[in-house]
């Protein structure tokens, strides 16, 4: 029987799945489907400062096998969330990630330094590369002294891992996660969505209001991968990787090319089992490969 | 804009009993009917789902086992008979020519129930206006509490191809029915709503739950009188997860807030909702 | 019924689909399926100066509503492709598109020499873009300053109508789209292959010999508008868009954004009749749409 | 390296008679049957292209409508008998588990047929030695030939359970058979190349052709002496199109160039390609 159990180096996850931040609601949803204690850790959906409402509809658009999304981080604030944390913990085990966001450095800093003083929160995943919040999808993310000058500001607050999250949308990718690593980050979450375009033939307009969205899902994942790839072999810390994963395979491929855990994300609108069937599937994959443990393969690619 | 539930205007979701018996099921169609205007009927093996499922109660079918399109789609309940329940739909896009081409003893997934349900109402009477497939919910609701309510039925829809399930309402102990379509080619000519004053002067309902296209229930908050009649909708959105996580089917509430219509809805207070002019 | 002329500003062609390079062999492939006098133009498969054997196999692998390729353009050189053409010229009309390839910015002179001077050949579409003949997928078209060089260099020496072939696997499309604008290209076409990564876990390798590979595909599409809308609004001369188009609808969408032009791609292996049932849905789309002319629409999305 | 074709080493492709009459044709399931060891038979109505396939052609089938999985999937065509073509084949991965799904009276796109064929070699005592599944376009050729040849079939597999259609090749004119399975549990125990040099000395047939895992064909290519017959492979190959246009379905032939399995072959003399040791 193959051991699952993922190292972040600061901590050990009892497997390498992670439901992703804004495609697991906050956490209570997925209590009909199955235990959240079979996770290898969960992450809420991003949290601002204050409430917000988020864009206006439609805000999201089917691509062949994808979706673009234009959410705008709709939430209930940080206050309402310390409450649905607590409540939350009190029905799981499993780790609790606060994915933090804000308009601002400050807002970023404020926001991550309420959740690390929470003894329910077990670390805090910087989401500074969501492209849905200024028009044009840029975010700090896209540049590497941005990312360092405010991974730099937020570790100063916080007592709790910190992950940072990246965008593919920059055309050095490798460059921002050495930039994170060097600012203090503990390990870096990568990829959040691509920038993609839908439109509206009938009223000649784009389909988001936003015109631009994040796309997500199946199709990146060829994509992701890479970008993974890359960023692994220049960090020391660990790498938690995403994008388009629908099956335990998927998870493996993302461990060969050096993550220490991935995240899912889309799979869960369309499966809301989907954790659990994956995480059985790894194990299933390892026996018949013959893979005991994850650091077996993890970063062995042979390229 | 704030997003906490208003108290009063919202019923309390039935969320958390509801949701709670939500499952994700594998469903065997054990019969497939095409209708007219490219409609179908899918009586649907899904034991769990179909114990629980309440007049307003919605699921997401899959359908297709590929990854494109990769959303599942949303589909009232027309009718639940355990173990089965029956879907009714249009073909429309992709999704729904999938969904419309399978046949009996294929299998598909199935999440539900889903959403909160019409109120119950009990001991009132009550008329039920359905635009096209709007009379999926309204048809549920109907066969679940015929017996014990006073139901007046107002559907309307294009013309008589779009029209179905009329033997079956006609076996229903409806106080009323009347029937419209906007060519004439079946019941009376024009738009259903040409036909509600008349209809709430004479019956005097004290309430009406509704389902159809936006500009029908436009029309309707326009016209129904507050106050003298309690009045619902169930509302349709482009859904991606059908239970409450993506936040994508949200719909501008008359307060100025965002509703997710999957787990908040599909049914609202007609006026709770700010609809176009 | 609608009009369908697609205005290139120095031609106009009598539809906007032009089947991609590389993705339709050398034409005559296509005969069985139908008259190649429906097209709007046809590209021929890319081409160096000398035979090329080609990447090793595999050479493509499928992936989500998508491909990924790793042909290293194998061909048959340029003369026996002159040979090729002649023969295609005596039975089509439709305008010949050359693929111009090399491996380093001489050869790109010399091949595109050679083909501007025949007059079975329209126009020139130089691949800057591709991303399977360099390790790590560099290309010129990553790089303004290289592309300007290029595209200055090659123009002197041809007499032919210059399409530029970008590619997505950059920082600054728009800086690299103004630079082949500027050095003289008389059209430009995005976009080539998105570069992604897919590994075989039991051999613990790249399933490509290169590592990385090509992307494209339906899965693509949202990413390719989203570029071609954007460099369609910072240049003037005419764009011609491609990416994951699979149907009427999809290049109404691109011609929407800007472009005067599409080409198809991917759709043309899994269905060869592709590019003329996408002619007839535009066609029906336009007249379902009460759209005479593709001009009428052509750059209007209010964005 | 070179792209032209070494005369004489490959017979010209076909191609330009067979490949005029490929057709992207619409094809209706009459009979879909499930077999041992997950193989499936499949016999489809595809008119045009059942009127021209000849032995060793294949097919390009899209296994479902939609954009996942994008590409076609190869098959042999196991018997054509016009209006029908039946195809043989073991559900695998995603591809084949979609097409092996599908039922009577379900349609699907095939496009064919495709490749070269096998040589006729009129006159000529011919073994056939199929591994597994490399059954398929063998079966074809013993059916369009064995009234007009003497042949002979080795055909082996891992177990009872993977090896099929042993009553319809017992109704056949073979005028000799062996099967063989690797435990044993039919016919003879091993793999098939076993029994190769016996049915030599004893038959000698002046030609072969296999079609077979990559594995059992670098065996024979071994095991065959040179020139005492003339062998042909049938190969396999990951393939995008089907039809020449994509070149990602490559092999390495004995001249060092790259041959398109799909329209320069897929049968090739077994010696013009690079087997490995
Ligand atoms: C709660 C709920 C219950 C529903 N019940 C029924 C029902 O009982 N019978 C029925 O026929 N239809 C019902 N619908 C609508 C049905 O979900 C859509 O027709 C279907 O999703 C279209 O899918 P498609 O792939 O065929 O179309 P697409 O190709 O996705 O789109 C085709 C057209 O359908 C519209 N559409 C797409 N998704 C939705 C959606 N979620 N809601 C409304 N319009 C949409 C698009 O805007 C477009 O105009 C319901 C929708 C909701 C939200
Ligand atoms: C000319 C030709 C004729 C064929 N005839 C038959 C036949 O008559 N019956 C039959 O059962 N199979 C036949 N095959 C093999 C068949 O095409 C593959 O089994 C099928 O494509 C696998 O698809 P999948 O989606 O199920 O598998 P995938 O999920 O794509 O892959 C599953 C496994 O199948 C292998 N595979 C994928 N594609 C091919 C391929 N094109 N060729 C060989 N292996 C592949 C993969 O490497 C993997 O190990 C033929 C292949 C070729 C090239
Ligand atoms: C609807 C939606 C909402 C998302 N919200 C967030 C968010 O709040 N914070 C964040 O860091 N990422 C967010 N993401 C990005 C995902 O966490 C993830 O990075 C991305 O979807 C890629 O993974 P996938 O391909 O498995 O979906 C969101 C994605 C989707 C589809
Ligand atoms: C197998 C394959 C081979 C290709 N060869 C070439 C080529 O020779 N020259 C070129 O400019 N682009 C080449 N391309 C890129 C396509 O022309 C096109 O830019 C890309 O596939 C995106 O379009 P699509 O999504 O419609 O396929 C190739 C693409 C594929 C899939
Ligand atoms: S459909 Fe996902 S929240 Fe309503
Ligand atoms: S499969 Fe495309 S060239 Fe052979």
């Amino acid at each position: 029987m193959a051991e699952l159990s993922a190292d972040l180096g600061f901590c050990t996850l009892k497997n390498p799945v992670i439901p992703a931040s804004g495609t697991f609601g906050y956490g209570e949803e997925f209590l009909p489907f199955f235990d959240l204690d079979l996770l290898g850790a969960l992450i809420l959906k991003g949290i601002f400062r204050k409430p917000r409402s988020g864009n206006p509809p439609p805000r999201l658009a089917e691509t062949p096998a994808g979706v673009l999304n234009s959410i705008g981080l709709a939430g209930p604030g940080s206050e309402k969330l310390q409450e649905i944390i607590r409540r939350l913990h009190a029905k799981t085990r499993t780790p609790i990630i606060v994915n933090v966001c804000g308009e601002d450095d400050r807002e970023f800093e404020e926001v991550a330094e309420i959740f690390s003083a929470m003894a329910e929160v077990a670390m805090l995943e910087l989401n500074i590369s969501c492209p849905n919040i200024k028009k044009g999808g840029a975010c700090p993310a896209q540049d590497a002294g941005h990312t360092s000058r405010l991974v730099r500001r937020v570790k100063k607050v916080v007592r709790k891992p910190l992950i940072v999250k990246l965008s593919p949308n920059t055309a050095d990718i490798v460059g921002v996660a050495r930039a994170a690593e060097g600012a203090g980050a503990d390990a870096i979450s990568l990829v959040n969505t691509f920038l993609g375009l839908a439109v509206d033939l009938e009223k000649r307009k784009p389909v988001f209001a936003n015109t631009l969205a994040g796309l997500s899902g199946p199709a990146i994942k060829p994509l992701a991968l890479k970008l993974v790839w890359e960023v692994c072999r220049q960090v020391r810390i660990p790498v938690i990787g995403m994008g388009g994963i629908t099956s335990g395979r998927d998870v493996l491929d993302y461990i060969l090319v050096g993550a220490a855990a991935v995240q899912i994300g889309t799979v869960n609108f369309c499966e809301p089992g989907a954790a659990v069937r994956i995480i059985g599937e790894i194990e299933a994959e390892m026996d018949k490969l013959q893979i005991k443990n994850l650091s077996e393969i993890r970063g062995k690619l042979q390229a | 804009m704030s997003l906490h539930l208003t108290k009063g205007l919202f019923t309390a979701p039935a969320k958390h009993g509801i949701m709670r018996g939500m499952q994700d099921e594998r469903g065997l169609i054990v019969e497939a009917r095409s209708l007219d205007g490219d409609c179908r009927l899918l009586k649907i093996a899904v034991p769990q789902i179909a114990a629980q499922a309440k007049p307003g109660n919605f699921v997401m079918v899959r359908v297709s086992p590929s990854l494109d399109p990769i959303l599942r789609r949303p589909f009232g309940i027309l009718q639940s008979e355990p173990p089965h329940i029956w879907l009714y739909f249009q073909v429309r896009g992709r999704g729904t020519q999938l969904l419309g081409s399978l046949r009996a003893a294929d299998s598909l997934d199935i999440l539900g129930p889903l959403g909160n349900a019409f109120p119950e109402l009990a001991g009132k009477k009550i008329l039920l206006i359905a635009g096209g497939r709007g009379i999926v919910p309204l048809f549920h609701y109907a066969k679940a509490y015929a017996a014990q309510r006073q139901l007046l039925l107002l559907y309307g829809g294009r013309s008589a191809a779009e029209l179905h399930l009329l033997e079956e309402i006609k076996a229903m102990p409806f106080e009323k029915t009347v029937i419209f379509s906007e060519d004439g080619s079946i019941g009376k000519k024009g738009l259903l709503t040409a036909g509600l004053e008349k209809l709430i002067a004479e019956q005097r309902p004290q309430a009406t739950l509704s389902c159809g296209p936006e500009a029908m229930l436009a029309r309707l908050v326009r016209m129904l009188k507050p106050g003298k009649t309690e009045n619902y909708a169930s509302l349709e959105a482009l859904m991606g997860c059908g239970f409450g996580v993506c936040h994508s089917c949200v719909v501008l509430a008359a307060d100025g807030s965002y509703r997710k219509v999957c787990d908040e809805g599909p049914v609202f207070p007609l006026e709770g909702i700010q609809w176009p002019n």
